[in-house]
C-alpha cells in the first residue's frame, strides 16, 4: 500500500537499490527484492547490466520476475547457461562479479550478515533457509549490495550466526582475511542507506528517505547507529520509476497466477 | 546388453535401487526436481535415508515430512520466492515426524563436492567460507595450504551418494539421456553416485538438441548411468523446459499445504500413498481442484 | 560499450594485446587451432614469448622456427598421426633459432592447471602423476595430502597466462562467443588469462546453435572476452566444425617442409612473413600448389 | 607388405589387439594403431565398444580412422562430446575406462614405458612429443594394454625416462603405490604378445604370431625374455578380419589425401 509518499517500503527500497547498479555492471542475482532491483534497473538507466544468477544463466534478461531462481524464463534470455560447478568456480570465485546483491536475516553494525538460524544453531527457535550462494558472494563480488527491512529485530547488536562476512570486526580485518572483494558498500532498508565508515567500517546513516526522520531510523536499529556528519535525502522514486516497477510486478503477478 | 542403462518403470527401479539407510542425491537446481522419483520414494515408504541436495525444496519437504529422512546434506534449504520448508522446519524445531541430522553447507562447497565426487578426488578444493561460521558447526569443512603460495583454501570431502536421482528431458532407447536448460549439478551427481536413476519426459528414437533451446545441451551416455524410466511430467511442479513451465502457482500452494502436520498428512495420504504412481497422483491433484 | 568484446581486425588485436616477453596460450585442441593469430604473431615479429599449449603441434613448431619463443609449456609435443615437430626439436636438440626452456605436463595436469586458473585458484588438484619421471624434472609438480583420507593427491600451479587465443565457429555483434564440438581447454583458457583474442568463423546477427553439430555448444559471453576478430578459414589447417574438415594433407605435407631449416624458412618467409595477413598466406599457398 | 603369411606386421598387431576388446568395454583411444585397434573391433565381433578419444568424443563411431585425436568425424559420431577438463577428471580419473590402450618408444620388463625422450631429458639424443595422457591412461584404466613394436631398441632393459608406470619393480608395488587400475595385461608386438607373470610382474612371452621364432623374440628383446611354460600361437587372421581392416585402411587413406 503506497504511503503518503506515494510508494511502498518495498518500492523505494528496490528503487533505490536499482539505482545503485552502472550500466554495463556484472551482477550476481538473488531471488525477490534483488532480483526486482536488478531487472528495474535493466528496464531503465541501465539496459546493458549483464544479470547473473546463481542457477546457471549469464546475461539473463526476463520479461517477468522469477519465482525461483532458476525459472525457465530466465535460462531461455540468458546468453550463456553453465552448470553450477562451473558458475560458482568459474564466475564467481575468479571474481568476475562486480555487484552481488544479498538479503539477511540478521546484520550487525559490520554487515556481517546471518540468514542461517535465530536461535542457537543447534536448537533453533527459527531455522532459516542457510547460506546458499551468500557467504562466497559477500567474499569475491567486487562489490556487495544489502537489502533489508529495517527493525530492531534484523538490525542487532550481534548476529546468532555470521553466515556471511561483511566488515568482520571492522577497520582493516576484512583485507586481512584475504578476501578479493571491498565488501558491503551499501545497506538499502525501507527506511534509508547505510554506508560503512571509510576507516572504521561501522554502518553510517548517510541518507534517509522521502518522509523517514533520522529518530525513526536511530529506533528501528539495534545497536547505537551512527549518522554521517551530513545525511542525504533519498531523491523520490520518478513516475518512469515507479510505473516500470509496477509493471513489472503486474505482469510477474499475472504470470505466476494460476492453478497449481 | 549390460554395459547400457536399463529401461524400466519407476517404481522397479526404486524397489531395485534404492534401500533404506541409502544415501541419496534427488538433484535439478529449480528445473528437472524428480518430483516423481520423490513420490515413489514415499510411496515405497524407504526410512532412514540420507539425503543429499543442494536445495532441499518441496520435495524434500514432503520426504522429511513422510518420515523418510534422517540426515539431510544442504545448502540452502527453503520454498524458493515463497518462504519456508514448514516440514523441514518442524523436523529440525521440533523432531517431528522424528530427529533430523543436518550437515550444513554453502552452495559453492556442495558444487566442488559434486565436482570432486564425480571425478574420484577425495575432497573438492575452493575459495571460500572464510569469515562464515559454517566451519565452527560442520567438521567436514577444512582448510589446506597451497603447496604454491602458501593461501589457505576449503576443502569439502567429496560425495558420493549410492544413488542419484534426476529428471531430464530425453533419453533414447540406448539410456543416453539428454538435457539442457538450467542443467545444475545433475551430471556431477549421476557421475558421484555407485548407481543412478534418470527419469526422463520422453524416450525417443534419435537424441538431437532441440531447436531454440539454450545452447547448452549436454548427454550422459548411457552406460553411465543405471536406470532409466520414462515418467512424463516428473518434474512437476518444477519445470523441463521445451516441454512445461514450472507450476509456481503449486510452490505457494505448498506453503498451505505443509504449514500443519494434519493438513500435510492428509494432502500426502490423499495424493501420494494412496495412488498408484505420479500419473494417479496427477489425476487426483487435478480431481481435488475440480471438485 | 567498455563492457562488450571489442570487434577488430587480427592485425590490430595482436598489436594491441600481444607484447614481446608475453605468457601466451594459444588452445584448440586439434580442433579450432587459431593459426590465422599464430602467423600474426610471427608477421609482427613478436620475441621471448612463454607459450603454453596443451599440444604445441605445428602452430608452435611455425612460431619456434620463426624464433618467436623462449619458453613452451605443454604435454605433448608432436604432429598429430603424422610424427615428430621437426622445428621444435631442432631447438630442444640443438637451440636453433635459439635456446627453448621446457615446461612439460602430462595432459591431465595442464587440463587441472587451466581450469585452476579459470576459477581463481592457485593450483589444480588431481590425481596424477604417480610413477611418473615427470614431477622429477618439473619442480612445478607437487604433492599435497588429503585433509580426510590422508591421500597424497598432485598439484599444478594454475595457469594465468597474459593472453588466451583462440579460434571459434560464430559471434554476435556483442562479441559472444559461440563454439560447439572438440571444445578442449578454449573456454578455461581465456577465463585464465588476463586478457583474451578470439578469432571466429563469422559474426553474426543472431547466436544459434546449429542443427546437426554435436549437442555440446557453449557461449562464452562478451564481457568475457577482450577482443573478438573474423578471420574466415581462421583455424586452417585445423578445422572447424561445420564449416570445413581439416586438413590432414596439409599437416602431413608440413612434415616435408618443417624438416630442414632452410625448406621451414623459405616456407614461412614466402607464405607467412612476406603475405599481408591471412587470406593473402591462404592465396600463396594456393598460387604454390597450382604452380 | 604382406610377408609369408599373408599379412603385415601392422596388420597382426592390430587385430590381435581388436580381438581384446570384449563388446560393451569402454576403451580409451590413442591415435593410430590403438584407434585402428578399437574400430576393427567395433566393425567385427564388438559392435558396441565404446570409444573414447582424449579430445572429448565419447561413443565415436568413425566410418574412417581419424589423423588426429580429434578429427571431426569422431565428434560427429559420438553420444556425446565433453572438454578437456572433464574428460581427464570426470572420466578418465574417475575410473570409467575398462581399457586403455597406449603405444611406447621404449618399454622395460615390468611395462613401465617412456614415450618423452631418448638420452638424457636435458640434453635429449631424440626429442619424442611427451606424455599427453599417457600417466593418467595407464594408472586409471581397469586395464592398459600396449602396442609396439618388438626390437631392442624399444624393448630396453632400462628405460631413458619413465613416462608412464606399469608395474614400477614388479611384484606388488603397483598396488602398493595406490593406483587403482591392475595395469598393463598385455604387450602385442609385431612378433608375439606378453603377458606379466602374475607374481613378479614381470612381462613373460605368452604367444607367438604365425610363422615366429622364440628365438627371434628373444633376440629381439634387450634383457633376458622369460618365456611361458606353454607359448601360444597367435590364431592367423581371418579373411573378415583381414578385409576388414583393409577396408578400413583403404577408406581411410582416401579420405585423408588431397590438396595440402
Amino acid at each position: 500500500m503506497p504511503d503518503a509518499n506515494g510508494h511502498t517500503a518495498s518500492e523505494i527500497m528496490t528503487i533505490a537499490a536499482a539505482r545503485r547498479l552502472r550500466n554495463g555492471s556484472v551482477c550476481f542475482v538473488g531471488i525477490g527484492l534483488p532480483s526486482a532491483a536488478a531487472n528495474l534497473a535493466r528496464l531503465t538507466h541501465a539496459p546493458e547490466v549483464v544479470l547473473i544468477y546463481e542457477s546457471g544463466p549469464i546475461g539473463a534478461k526476463p520479461s517477468v520476475l522469477p519465482l525461483s531462481i532458476g525459472d525457465g524464463e530466465l535460462s531461455e534470455t540468458a546468453d550463456a547457461v553453465v552448470p553450477i560447478p562451473e558458475m560458482f568456480s568459474y564466475w564467481l570465485q575468479a571474481g568476475r562479479i562486480d555487484v552481488g546483491f544479498l538479503g539477511a536475516a540478521q546484520i550487525d553494525r559490520f554487515a556481517n550478515i546471518n540468514s542461517t538460524v535465530i536461535g542457537d544453531y543447534r536448537k533453533p527457535r527459527t531455522r532459516l533457509p542457510g547460506a546458499g550462494g551468500a557467504p562466497e558472494i559477500a567474499a569475491f563480488s567486487k562489490e556487495v549490495l544489502i537489502v533489508l527491512r529495517h527493525d530492531k529485530r534484523a538490525f542487532v547488536e550481534n548476529l546468532d550466526f555470521v553466515t556471511s562476512p561483511g566488515y568482520f570486526d571492522g577497520g582493516g580485518t576484512r583485507e586481512r582475511m584475504g578476501l578479493p572483494g571491498k565488501g558491503p558498500t551499501a545497506v538499502i532498508t525501507d527506511l534509508g542507506i547505510l554506508k560503512p565508515d571509510a576507516a572504521t567500517k561501522e554502518l553510517t546513516l548517510a541518507s534517509l528517505h522521502p518522509g523517514v526522520s533520522v529518530q525513526q531510523v536511530v529506533e528501528a536499529t539495534g545497536w547505537p547507529l551512527k549518522i554521517a556528519p551530513k545525511v542525504e535525502t533519498t531523491a523520490a522514486p520518478t513516475a518512469a520509476e515507479l510505473a516500470t516497477l509496477r509493471d513489472l510486478n503486474a505482469r510477474t503477478a499475472r504470470a505466476h497466477a494460476g492453478q497449481a | 546388453m549390460p554395459w547400457l542403462a536399463t529401461v524400466l518403470s519407476l517404481a522397479e527401479a526404486v524397489r531395485e535401487y534404492v534401500r533404506d539407510g541409502a544415501t541419496l542425491a534427488l538433484e535439478g537446481f529449480t528445473h528437472l526436481i524428480p518430483f516423481a522419483a520423490g513420490h515413489e520414494i514415499a510411496r515405497q515408504g524407504r526410512r532412514d535415508l540420507t539425503l543429499i541436495r543442494m536445495t532441499p525444496d518441496v520435495i524434500y519437504d514432503q520426504l522429511i515430512g513422510a518420515g523418510c529422512a534422517r540426515k539431510i546434506v544442504f545448502s540452502w534449504a527453503g520454498n524458493p520466492g515463497v518462504g519456508s520448508l514448514h516440514r523441514l522446519r518442524d523436523a529440525v524445531e521440533n523432531g517431528w515426524p522424528g530427529p533430523l541430522e543436518l550437515e550444513e553447507h554453502a552452495h559453492a562447497g556442495m558444487a566442488a563436492a559434486y565436482a570432486a565426487g564425480a571425478a574420484s578426488l577425495p575432497f573438492g578444493l575452493l575459495r571460500g567460507y572464510i569469515g562464515s561460521d559454517l566451519p565452527k558447526y560442520n567438521p567436514r569443512i577444512k582448510f589446506v595450504e597451497c603447496p604454491f603460495t602458501g593461501e589457505p583454501l576449503a576443502a569439502v570431502p567429496a560425495i558420493r551418494p549410492d544413488v542419484a536421482i534426476i529428471h531430464a528431458q530425453r533419453a533414447d532407447r540406448r539410456g543416453n539421456v539428454m538435457m539442457w536448460g538450467v542443467v545444475g549439478v545433475q551430471k556431477e551427481a549421476v557421475l558421484a553416485a555407485q548407481r543412478s536413476i534418470v527419469t526422463v519426459e520422453e524416450i525417443v528414437d534419435q537424441l538431437d538438441a532441440p531447436p531454440n533451446a539454450p545452447a547448452n545441451a549436454m548427454v550422459l551416455p548411457g552406460w553411465a548411468v543405471t536406470a532409466v524410466c520414462e515418467v512424463k511430467g516428473g518434474a512437476f511442479p518444477s519445470y523441463a523446459q521445451g516441454y512445461y513451465a514450472r507450476n509456481n502457482a503449486f510452490y505457494k500452494r505448498w506453503d498451505a499445504i505443509s504449514r500443519e502436520r494434519g493438513s500435510f498428512q492428509a494432502w500426502l495420504h490423499r495424493h501420494v500413498l494412496a495412488t498408484k504412481d505420479f500419473e494417479g497422483f496427477r489425476k487426483s491433484l487435478e480431481s481435488a481442484a475440480n471438485a
